[in-house]
């Protein structure tokens, strides 16, 4: 797996810059936030003394203050219930649920109140709130430590649903999702926190804002169009890609919702060819939508279906199996044989 | 050392974290409901307000009538659905009376009375439940949430808006209702603990009104009252009679005393009963005598009041009889207005999904939009339809 | 709203059978569910005494004792997960969920547990439990009592996730749904409840089962995908259509999982043209994937990009607004449309 | 009848629904922990079965091998994680040993050893941890749910299998393991109010080890101890030292006994400490002191046994050596039969999502297939790669 190659072409340029790894980077997003604004509150298991289980939140309690950085009750819904009634009162919480498939409990709090609350009280009550849900495989974990949810989030309006896939995304993603006036669902790939990359905490370089997709290297035989932990996957395979004699692009949605329709798009009717890629279930996935919204909008360029590689519709696996699981370059290499290429090209 | 140099110094103890923690004795409800109406403590109560026992009168006379008239609207499609409180008036009316001004109200679905008491327009109260829009009011303007048809899950939020104010030294309480039935959801077990653990200024008043739509509180909880849970997150648990307007006033005063100086959340259980069925489509006949309903009609909290007071001298019949016209006069009010037709925005479906519409909703605004337009100029159309 | 229209030749036929609403057929395939297996078990929040507040536990508890069909506490993770453990014990729970969105509290129960259950243990403990969630709006229903969740459930592998539109399938895949070994979601559209048909519940039609589509209707100019709430919709829309020309097709999926992707291809593959047409959200619902799947297997039959009408993306909105939400004729007919007619045909 | 008229038939009463309910009192645990060893009632214990003694110390004895040889495997691989019960084994031995051979246990996460005390095969019990399977045995060969990940979960499965046991006519207890952190969980409230309300024969056991990952008792609860949480149910509540593995018996057996006699569910506290890290990959002295750690090693379920039994004159260093060798044979054995490379059949990823793969799933599956028929025979592909 390979985690923290360099992404995008400013970064590559800036040789001297220091490494660091997306945990460190979205740990000072947190920091930075709440020192510029004092409504900004964390919340959540373990956040506070221990800093959090993937160490996030480090430091956080010490410098603001268990006020600031609270080791909740272990209760999902009561983290996220309680954040709401914060929110309602202007604060900013920052909500950690510990991993993925520990957000359900949550579920309700979620669906019915935190994506609603502003239309059910016609924008009098807007909830600024952030999810931190760190989401995805890859990294040995046991039964319900390895769930890819973002198919719940995207189907629920009044939610944005974003992850970076970048260092420097980790951070201006996670700053523009905190100071966002909605709730953010922001899911972090867990098996991308501690690869690194060429960003310098100092002088944090500016990132797109959410609602933007990014082409993440161009290409002109197809494009791939990933998100989270399956960019480092797809610019490999882009790379390897070479020997088949295929030059394609990648593009990193970044923001699930809002779906960046024009950037997508734009890159499709160019090669004419796509394949989305994500470690999610395929089956009612992430994949469904944006293959078929790219259809909708593009038909008459494409070459081939819009194909889709994607985790099996099945539980996650146990660690040892999970590798033939997940999406991995030979088998976006495999779909990207598929695109009928005696059709056109 | 080994075992058998150690077996000398052997000095059974107790587990080193243990220790004697709080006391679980007062915070345990008394045996039976607190009353006041027909009690020694009437006296106390009337000589040391007598104003207030009047005014609780005639809110619950309000009260009453406001239930009845949201229930006529109903039989007129003037409102959707309406979950009456009948019966339950005496609750209702004191949540919204011990609150202060800065303080906040949660309330349940079912507890349109006690939202109107803070201060909303009742009309605007009663747009949820017309179907013109949700909430029909801001919730700020009189700090009061949204009516919470999820059941439970507004409690978490009263304890997360109490915290917030208490960390900005903010003097707020915050008041949740919710019912026998809602005591079930994790909602409430997490609510109450966290605000136990957060010491959060927020008073829970369970309204036990004996059932959950069909559901009679013994297949919903075998526990010796409501209010016992609280000894499980270290929090005071109070019994009272909730058809007894004075004896809720107080125990409700005295929790939100309790709550303002610091002390935490205090778990108040109201022994009331629904006299109407669940809500106006609800068929209550279906699962209760009428006999159980007429021995609590006899424990009507407008009765309690009318007795005590009239035997007390406080109330005559002139006076029934203006409190019972003031309530109408409201009534007529409410009913004149609910009479018009809301006015509905098909466009404002799309105006408060997110702080911006994104892209996808604006190209949904605009096919609606043309849609609209076509069905009212179909021959600007350019096709057959 | 038409809703009873009689679906299906065979039905059509048989004129001196007797009217029967969705709600009894259902009512009557617990009934005979129960009365076959004395393993079945019905729970949920009012199903004892009064029958539910649909009614469609109806004279259960009084005809087969409180213990085989009992009023439980007022929480839904504590039934579905109770629900769990008599499954696993060898009975076979049904478990009734009030409302949609009060399923939302026990979804770390489905997700975590019932979907997976069998899996977790290598087979050794599946769990044949039937949840049954009356879903959908267009009843007039307050905040919260409308909503339409298919797409959670239909991205979660382990659940069959299943829904009838017409009165012979509301009895016969409930009586499929109860009797298979594997969890199913079996969603009641509720603003069907009370639509009837010609239905002899002392003779129950046989239906296809569980994972078959049906076509309702064929058709030559292209083919409307649909299920549950929308299929009457759908059936108005291609009655409609003939005005303009056009011989729509219906596809009444009845089973979102399994998918029959061979009935919707063949339907497809003949049309050239497809709508998929449902009521929940659009963003990221049952539509994308279906659209998504069908261009995968059929792009080259397809003369237009796979269309959808969804309902939008937005909360569901209060009951006076709910009819501009919901698909209609007339949205179905400008989808139909735009299906690019000058391209071919 | 009017108001005037009914004030002289004023008869105030208490609402009508009300009566004396159960009494709370007896459901109450007692002030301090039930401890055994080091105080009178060992003598009885010794006395009533002493063969009873050398059991549970030589369980423990073995429990603590396991957890460090589990952990052990951790540091070579063997093992992803292991969340160590060192300094829990009386609690973890106890539950295995109270049950009855139809009885069920649902552990959670860190209850490996109350899983292999009931029989399952110790390399079979750590599947999930080594990575290779998720449960690696048949819960019904022993009757042990799976170990359940998401806390308090496996809580409600216990209620329901023990409610569908006794509608059987069955005589089956179900023992459910939960942690202190575990009952802030919805799911726990709802699980004891489903036992309590069905008088399901459940007994459910929390092991209070101080700490839920970081998070300290004090802030997870501010119950006098969680065993007062029963009262709220209705069901009686137990507390005791949880390191005591005399008393943990006793009082799991009576609660056993209570449950199988029709009596309903019971709530036990036992007070423990997890003297290891939360698992292999934590560090616990981000959250605690070593003195804490300290004084609880003097407090070890290990030693509290062998200085009772060594003073008594039941254990001596011999038998102490034969039980000490007896953990190790099964630490070899344990390891020997880690350190083979498990098998993983990657078409099994297929197998057991539903009793019937979906169409769906048999083209995943070729498709598998094909890829690592592909990596096996890159020869015979017919592309470049
Ligand atoms: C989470 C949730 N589950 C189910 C329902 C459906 N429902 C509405 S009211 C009600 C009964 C509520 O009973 P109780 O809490 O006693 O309040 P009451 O109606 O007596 O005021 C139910 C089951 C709901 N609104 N929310
Ligand atoms: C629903 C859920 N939320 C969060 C977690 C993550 N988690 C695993 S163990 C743990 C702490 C558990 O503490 P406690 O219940 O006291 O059990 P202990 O670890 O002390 O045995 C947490 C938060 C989880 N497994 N499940
Ligand atoms: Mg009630
Ligand atoms: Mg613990």
């Amino acid at each position: 797996m390979t985690t923290g190659t360099s992404l995008g072409t400013a970064v590559d340029s800036a040789v001297a810059v220091q490494q660091t790894a997306m945990a460190q980077a979205l740990n000072r997003a947190l920091r930075d936030s709440m020192a510029e604004d004092p409504s900004v509150h964390v919340l959540g298991e373990d956040v506070g003394t221990l800093g959090g289980v993937f160490r996030i939140t480090d430091g956080l309690a010490a410098e603001f203050g268990d006020h600031r950085c609270t080791d909740t009750p272990l209760a999902e819904a009561g983290i996220l219930g309680t954040a709401v009634g914060m929110a309602m009162y202007g604060l900013r919480p920052v909500v950690e649920m510990q991993f993925d498939a520990f957000a359900y409990p949550a579920f309700e709090q979620l669906i019915s109140h935190v994506a609603k609350m502003r239309n059910r009280t016609r924008g009098a009550m807007p909830l600024p709130i952030t999810v931190r849900v760190p989401y995805g495989g890859g990294i040995g974990g046991v039964e319900h430590h390895s769930d890819s949810s973002e198919a719940y989030y995207m189907a629920t309006p009044g939610l944005h649903v974003v992850t970076p896939a970048t260092v420097a995304d980790a951070y201006g993603m996670l700053r523009q999702a905190i100071a966002s006036d909605d709730p953010v669902v922001f899911l972090e790939p867990k098996r991308l926190y501690w690869g690194k990359d060429a960003w310098d905490p100092q002088d944090p370089a500016p990132v797109e804002p959410i609602g933007k997709a990014v082409v993440r290297r161009t290409g002109r035989s197809a494009t791939l169009i990933t998100y989270g932990p399956s960019l480092p996957v797809c610019l490999e395979a882009a790379e390897a890609a070479r020997a088949e004699g295929w030059d394609l692009g990648v593009v990193d949605l970044r923001s699930l919702v809002p779906f960046d329709d024009e950037t997508v798009c734009a890159e499709v009717r160019r090669t004419g060819r796509a394949v989305v890629v994500h470690e999610s279930g395929g089956f009612g996935g992430p994949g469904g939508e944006i293959a078929a919204r790219i259809t909708e909008r593009c038909f008459h360029h494409l070459e081939a279906p819009v194909l889709r590689v994607a985790g099996f519709d099945i539980p996650y696996p146990p660690p040892m199996a999970e590798r033939h699981h997940l999406p991995g370059v030979d088998r976006i290499l495999d779909a990207v044989g598929r695109l009928q290429w005696e059709a056109g090209d | 050392m080994t075992v058998m140099e150690q077996r000398d110094t052997y000095r059974p103890a107790p587990p080193p974290a243990w220790q004697p923690r709080t006391d679980p004795a007062p915070l345990l409800p008394d045996a039976e409901p607190y009353r006041v109406l027909g009690t020694p403590a009437a006296d106390e109560a009337a000589a040391a307000d007598p104003g207030l026992l009047r005014r609780l009168y005639a809110e619950v006379v309000r009260g009453r009538r406001y239930n009845a008239q949201a229930t006529a609207l109903t039989k007129q499609g003037r409102l959707a659905v309406y979950p009456s409180s009948t019966g339950q008036e005496a609750c209702e009316v004191a949540a919204a009376m011990v609150l202060a001004d800065q303080d906040w109200l949660f309330p349940s679905y079912r507890d349109t009375l006690a939202v109107v008491g803070r201060g909303v327009d009742p009309v605007e109260a009663l747009t949820l439940l017309r179907g013109d829009r949700h909430t029909g009011y801001d919730p700020y303007a009189h700090r009061v949430a949204p009516l919470s048809t999820p059941l439970a899950t507004q409690l978490p939020h009263a304890v997360g808006l109490a915290h917030a104010a208490r960390l900005k030294g903010d003097d707020v309480v915050a008041l949740a209702m919710i019912g026998d039935g809602g005591t079930s959801e994790g909602d409430f077990h997490e609510a109450l603990n966290f605000a136990a653990v957060w010491r959060a200024p927020v008073v829970f008043l369970v309204q036990n009104n004996g059932f959950a739509i069909s559901v009679p509180l013994a297949k919903q909880s075998a526990a010796p009252s409501l209010a016992h849970k609280a000894v499980g997150y270290g929090i005071p648990g109070r019994l009272v009679d909730g058809n007894d307007a004075v004896a809720v006033h107080q125990v409700l005063s005295e929790a939100v005393r309790h709550a303002r100086e610091g002390n935490g959340p205090v778990l108040v259980e109201a022994i009331t009963y629904r006299l109407d069925a669940h809500t106006n489509a609800d068929d209550a006949t279906r699962y209760r005598e009428s006999s159980e309903v007429d021995a609590w009609r006899d424990h009507d909290p407008v009765l309690l009041l009318e007795r005590e007071l009239t035997a007390r001298g406080v109330l005559d019949e002139d006076a029934i009889g203006a409190v019972r016209e003031d309530a109408e006069a409201m009534a007529a009010d409410l009913r004149a207005r609910m009479n018009q037709d809301p006015e509905i925005d098909p466009m404002e479906l799309f105006a408060h999904v997110y702080a911006e519409p994104t892209p996808q909703l604006l190209e949904q605004q605009a096919m609606l939009r043309a849609e609209l337009e076509a069905e009212a100029h179909p021959q600007q159309e350019g096709t057959a339809r």
